[in-house]
């Protein structure tokens, strides 16, 4: 179940949409910011808030790349494999990412830190090879700058 | 592009000269002048997607040049396309390469082998073998429900079903999760489809992801007995080929008739194949339980029916159709009854059904029917007392399309109405009468009207332009009606009533038990194990609707002819214990006793003794007989002076 | 002249036939001296297994629609997990041209021709071959090939599992 | 007047020619079958005793219990007539043939021949041309559309090859001097009439090929094209009268050959009877030999070859014959 709160914005921010998939990605992001990620409960309170069929928002949940329909570490780690970054290295950044965090692509760490995703353009391409932590973008990547970030952003989870 | 009103592009299509009404896709240009393009995604009842690249043409000259998706474009004036292009012919190739390159290659385990449109244009399409070294996406398949197989590995992204479930059936529980290289068709965990159209998924889907589970694994279209047909499971007449073999239905499949039913059935009429193969079902003569054959049967009938009448007068004896009788049949029904100089004619059983069908033919006419063709153009539609899922699924199928159009639908309570209104594919305005709709305003509005007191308010409302269409109890109960104007039948239920009914001769209908007290004889032609064969004296078989020619016309007054899909007699399953058919030759098949209704019905005429050569359709049904199984039909009004 | 020319003609046609009166005659006494056919001869039909003993024929119906003589009838079936096998399986011999196209036809290998030609008999009944009269106990030619472990959809093995197949797609995957 | 032992010696010569003909007909079926295999790289007949010896005595015993069939339509007592009408003729001409030298038997000089008659080239002509009323007959009377074409075909090539057969044999008259069949090989004693006459009897060979209606000249009986053309519709023991008449044809025709142009019996060493036999086989020998290399004509070639090649021939033979005849004095 969730706080009495956010359900009252998200009906809110429903009723507000001209048509209700329209809040989907709005509602789905917001109850992911809950449960950490899109469990089936979600997915069914999504599907009630929104007046759709759980299929109907499953669809769009397994369609977009950053609602999370498994669970994920603190942070998600994506790291962009298209065409820039990938010229600019990207494919080995992650290999080393993943070297370093222990664990492949997709995988979570054994603390349930960091989960590591390659992902599509994230449209940073002029300051490939490039990453994304939440909402952070980080640009001009090598693997020191990025497992300092990953550190940084190790302490603030710990804060 | 012109905005000219009226305005027709031409175009060149492998040098034919070929002019379209604005709008039309080159896809359907070049099909109007029989040039068939190979697609999947494209279907005509769901339109355009552009996702399977399949349709590939070289446009040579005009406004746009190049390789182009002939199902996604527009013909537009000076268009030179080619079709055969050695280009267009590589670019289709190679889509069908890459369509086949997770293709499991498991057509000989596939029930759509045979059928298939991805297996036809792979041959077609000239990619015999694959050079593709990787490996294969693989899927979990998931359980939909008794009717429908779900083999996911077969998929090619064409997004026909989904585009068919969601979009034009309304089905909200199945349809397309994830992207990329991960798409899957299904629903979110496994279980029954919910829409009651969900069968179509067997028929649209261009490859064997879905199949239809109750004919599984049994047989190959080449070795089907298929005929034009017309489902006797509404009063809606949808047109079906049923395909069977070794004397078996196996499944049913639609059959396009844009007036009628376009290009889909109902999970209904695609479904209800059991009582077609029910062991159960009569299938020799039988006088007081014993097995005998067709002479010694018909006899028997007509010393029972003198005796019957040395004892009750014959005026005590009903003969009673029903509305799922073939006119066939029906039509001959008046003629035993003077024959036998009976003393009731029934079409109907029960007051309510000869009612409505009453109501039907009285205010229906060329004009003022509706069909579903026009319910799909209506732009309001009212619905008084109707159960459209029970009585007529494709009417709601029908509805919803015109609701998709914009129509406004107006549903006006009744009592009905609760339990009916689950489900339905459309959303409505409720209004508690129908004269609170303002039909006036509409420019083409249909009523639809179903069983219950309602039906008196259509009446006031008919004004001109206002189209009619009811959900009638049976598959011919349209023309039970007529006949039963045109006789002066009454309903079994008011003849019994009357206390004079001794004997019934029951020919193919259902009689409720009550009507059954004090009855002391009961003869009955029927194909189905009813409650009154089982207590018939004299018991005929006659044939399922798959098992002959016949006639039935339909809620509209469109005269559908079905043509004879099988021959009756038991199913070779099952037939040995030892697993394969028996070994021995035989020039009948066993059980294959059962004859047409109508046939049945002239040997009794023949053996009363009044007529020879007894002909079903005869006079005023004449016309009947001319019928093309695979025509639309025709509409009753345009063949009879005397019908008004 | 073509008298000559003609009168020629019929006397190198009069000696060629001499000569073949004294040549050996091809013919084989055949129920005494039995001539052993090649592997490829095609006689008998039978129904092969795979190499782990399942029975090949998955009754596509393709071999009795190639059949130009209409000779084999089935009837299909599936088992408990799925696997789909001929419930009957009737070839009638006395009809059998021995044509070699349901082998052919057969995408499992399933159907074989031996070179076991001698199966005439009396009584035409016992030319209708079942399918306990067919199935052998073996895999006959081909005997690596098993149609189930190349058509993905994972009978004999876990979906996904066979060859060239990569392991089920997860839709709900956090991998792009 | 009548002796009886002359009759009965008469008597026992026709029994021991019918019965001689009869077995060497039936043999030599199965000779032309074995050859046929051998020619063509087969066995031939092989099941029937060692080598198929008892082959000729299956095929009478299966011919003698087949169903006597009788087409709807056909003409009983003629389609009844038409075998006999086939085979007879041919045995009776044998009657004139000389198959030996004269013996001395119960003190009587006993003429190795039926009947030494003064006309016995005359009476060989006649009758081989009432043998043409077995296939016309036989043929008409089944009402079957292949018997009647297959008889009309046998009409037409008869009648014609019996003039070229009967001008071949003039010159062999003139050369002799009579019609008797003894004389004419009494005639041949010191040279075969071969050597004076050899077109003659190229064309007598010729002529009783298709006489015979042998391949190549069998178009009466054309499988290929009429089925079996005159005595397609005829079965069992009928059939086989036919069938044999064919082969008593070929022994008389043989038998005649070797008269008219081989000598007779005359040969030195062996017995005399033996050297006609010889010859008598030796003729059918080739004609079987013919069959197994030679293809069948065509209806117009033979008619042609008939009228346009072998009568003029015959005729200009006959017309060459006796100029050196009148110039030898």
């Amino acid at each position: 179940m969730i706080p009495t709160q956010l359900r009252t914005r998200l009906e809110q921010h429903v009723a507000a949409a001209v048509t209700s998939r329209e809040a989907a990605v709005q509602v789905m992001k917001e109850l992911q910011g809950h449960y950490g990620w899109l469990t089936d409960e979600a997915v069914g309170e999504a599907a009630q808030l929104l007046g759709l069929s759980p299929l109907q928002v499953e669809e769009l949940a397994t369609f977009y790349e950053m609602i999370y329909r498994r669970p994920v570490g603190k942070r998600v780690v994506h790291v962009c494999d298209s065409i820039s970054c990938w010229a600019m290295g990207g494919e080995s950044l992650l290999a080393q990412l993943a070297a370093h965090l222990g664990i492949g692509p997709g995988e979570t760490t054994g603390d349930g830190m960091f989960t590591l995703l390659p992902c599509c353009c994230l449209g940073n391409c002029g300051e490939s090879p490039t990453m994304m932590i939440g909402d952070n973008l980080y640009g001009w990547l090598t693997l020191e700058k990025a497992v300092e970030i990953l550190q940084q952003e190790s302490r603030s989870m710990m804060e | 592009m012109s905005l000219q009103k009226g305005f027709m592009p031409k175009l060149i299509i492998d040098n034919i000269a070929v002019e379209v009404a604005e709008g039309v896709t080159v896809l359907e240009a070049a099909q109007s002048v029989g040039i068939h393009i190979p697609h999947f995604c494209w279907h005509p009842a769901l339109g355009k997607a552009g996702a399977c690249r399949v349709c590939a043409v070289k446009m040579v000259d005009g406004p746009v040049k190049g390789i182009q998706m002939s199902c996604m474009l527009p013909a537009q004036d000076g268009m030179v396309v080619s079709t055969t292009d050695q280009e267009a012919m590589a670019m289709r190739r190679q889509v069908i390469e890459w369509l086949m390159i997770n293709h499991p290659h498991d057509c000989p385990v596939c029930d759509e082998g045979g059928e298939c449109q991805l297996q036809d244009y792979t041959i077609a399409g000239g990619h015999g073998l694959r050079s593709y070294t990787g490996k294969k996406r693989t899927h979990i398949n998931q359980y939909l429900g008794p009717h429908i197989e779900h083999e996911m590995n077969r998929c090619i992204q064409c997004y026909r079903c989904v585009r068919f479930y969601q979009e034009f059936a309304g089905g909200t529980d199945f349809g397309v999760m994830g992207s990329a290289g991960r798409i899957y068709y299904g629903r979110v965990e496994g279980g029954q489809l919910e829409s009651p159209f969900s069968g179509n998924l067997v028929d649209i889907c261009p490859t064997g992801v879905f199949t239809d589970k109750t004919a599984r694994f049994r047989a190959r279209y080449w070795d089907y007995d298929m005929a034009p047909s017309v489902c006797p499971h509404c009063s809606l007449g949808c047109n079906t080929v049923p395909a069977a073999r070794y004397r078996e239905l196996l499944k049913i499949v639609a059959r396009r008739n844009d007036a009628v039913n376009g290009w889909f059935i109902c999970d209904k009429g695609r479904f209800t194949n059991s009582v077609v193969n029910d062991p159960a079902r009569p299938r020799y003569p039988l006088v007081d339980g014993r097995k005998v054959g067709w002479d010694e049967a018909l006899d028997n009938l007509l010393l029972r029916i003198r005796e019957f009448g040395a004892v009750h007068g014959p005026e005590s004896l009903a003969i009673v159709g029903s509305s799922r009788l073939a006119m066939e049949a029906a039509t001959l029904l008046y003629r035993l009854f003077a024959g036998i100089a009976a003393g009731s004619l029934c079409y109907f059983t029960l007051e309510e059904e000869a009612d409505q069908a009453r109501a039907a033919i009285t205010h229906l006419n060329d004009a003022t029917s509706a069909s579903m063709g026009d319910v799909q153009e209506a732009d309001l539609i009212a619905l008084v007392d109707c159960d459209l899922l029970q009585d007529g699924p494709m009417m709601a199928l029908a509805v919803r399309q015109a609701w998709r159009k914009g129509a406004k639908i107006f549903l006006v309570e009744n009592d009905v109405a609760p339990e009916a209104q689950k489900g339905l594919p459309f959303e409505w305005q409720s209004v508690s009468l129908l004269s609170d709709i303002p039909i006036r305003e509409a420019r083409k509005p249909v009523i639809i009207c179903g069983r219950g007191k309602g039906m008196q308010d259509v009446a006031p409302a008919l004004t001109s332009g206002v189209k009619l269409a009811y959900l009638l109890g049976g598959p011919n109960a349209f023309g039970a009606a007529l006949l039963s104007a045109g006789h002066g039948a009454t309903t079994l239920a008011q003849a019994v009533a009357s206390g004079k009914v001794k004997g019934i001769l029951a020919v193919e209908v259902d009689i409720p038990p009550e009507l059954l007290q004090g009855i002391s004889f009961i003869a009955a032609l029927d194909w189905r194990a009813t409650a009154i064969v089982k207590a018939a004296h004299i018991v005929l078989p006659t044939t399922a609707w798959v098992e002959m020619d016949g006639t039935y016309i339909n809620n509209e007054g469109r005269a559908q002819r079905f043509k004879k899909v099988m021959h009756p007699g038991l199913p070779i399953m099952g037939l040995d214990p030892a697993g394969h058919p028996p070994r021995r030759h035989e020039t009948a098949p066993p059980g294959g006793e059962p004859r047409p209704a109508w046939q049945v019905v002239a040997d009794i005429i023949e053996r009363t003794g009044t007529e020879r050569d007894v002909q079903p359709l005869s006079g005023q049904w004449q016309w009947l007989r001319h019928l093309d199984a695979e025509s639309p039909g025709q509409r009753i009004w345009q063949n009879m002076k005397q019908v008004k | 002249m073509s008298v000559i020319n003609d009168t020629k003609a019929i006397v190198i046609g009069m000696w060629t036939t001499w000569k073949h009166i004294f040549r050996r005659p091809v013919t084989l006494q055949y129920p005494e001296e039995k001539r052993i056919p090649y592997p490829r001869y095609r006689a008998r039909i039978v129904l092969t297994r795979d190499p782990d003993g399942g029975e090949r024929c998955v009754a596509c119906y393709l071999c009795s629609a190639a059949c130009p003589v209409d000779c084999i009838s089935m009837q299909s079936a599936a088992t408990e997990e799925g696997r789909r096998y001929a419930l009957w399986f009737r070839i009638n011999f006395s009809r059998c041209i021995f044509c070699g196209l349901c082998a052919e036809a057969c995408p499992t290998m399933a159907i074989q021709m031996t070179p076991d030609f001698e199966i005439c008999n009396r009584d035409i009944m016992n030319l209708v071959y079942e399918k306990e009269d067919l199935l052998i106990d073996g895999c006959g030619k081909s005997p690596e090939y098993n149609f189930y472990h190349h058509a993905g959809i994972g009978v004999t093995q876990r979906r996904g599992a066979g060859l060239e197949e990569k392991p089920p797609v997860d839709v709900r995957s956090l991998m792009p | 007047m009548f002796d009886p032992i002359d009759i009965a010696i008469t008597l026992g010569k026709i029994l021991l020619v019918f019965m001689v003909i009869m077995t060497m007909a039936a043999y030599l079926v199965l000779a032309e079958r074995k050859l046929l295999g051998y020619i063509q790289d087969r066995i031939g007949p092989n099941r029937v005793g060692p080598f198929g010896i008892w082959q000729p005595l299956a095929d009478a015993i299966k011919l003698f219990t087949k169903e006597d069939f009788k087409p709807a339509g056909a003409d009983k007592w003629l389609f009844y007539l038409a075998p006999a009408m086939a085979a007879i003729p041919a045995i009776m001409i044998f009657a004139v043939i000389p198959f030996g030298a004269p013996l001395t038997l119960f003190g009587r000089q006993v003429t190795m021949q039926v009947s030494d008659l003064n006309v016995g080239l005359l009476l060989f002509v006649a009758f081989s041309s009432i043998a043409v009323y077995g296939v016309a007959l036989g043929g008409w009377a089944s009402n079957s559309k292949y018997a009647l074409l297959g008889s009309i075909r046998g009409l037409a090539q008869l009648i014609s090859y019996e003039i070229s057969m009967g001008l071949s044999l003039v010159p062999v008259v003139m050369l002799a001097r009579s019609f008797q069949l003894s004389e004419i090989v009494g005639a041949q004693e010191g040279c075969w009439f071969i050597v004076y006459q050899p077109l003659a009897f190229i064309i007598f060979m010729i002529s009783i090929l298709a006489e015979c209606k042998r391949v190549p000249f069998d178009i009466p009986e054309a499988e290929g094209e009429i089925v079996a053309g005159y005595h397609t519709e005829y079965s069992g023991m009928r059939f086989s009268l036919f069938f044999v008449g064919e082969y008593i044809n070929i022994v008389v025709l043989g038998g005649l050959a070797a008269t008219f142009f081989l000598g007779g019996w005359h040969g030195p060493f062996l017995p005399p009877v033996l050297w006609f036999f010889i010859k008598v086989l030796a003729v059918a020998f080739l004609f079987i030999w013919i069959r197994g290399t030679l293809p069948r004509m065509r209806y117009d070639q033979l008619m042609m070859f008939c009228w346009k090649v072998l009568t003029p021939l015959a005729l200009l033979n006959i017309l060459a014959t006796a100029w050196f005849i009148l110039l030898k004095g």
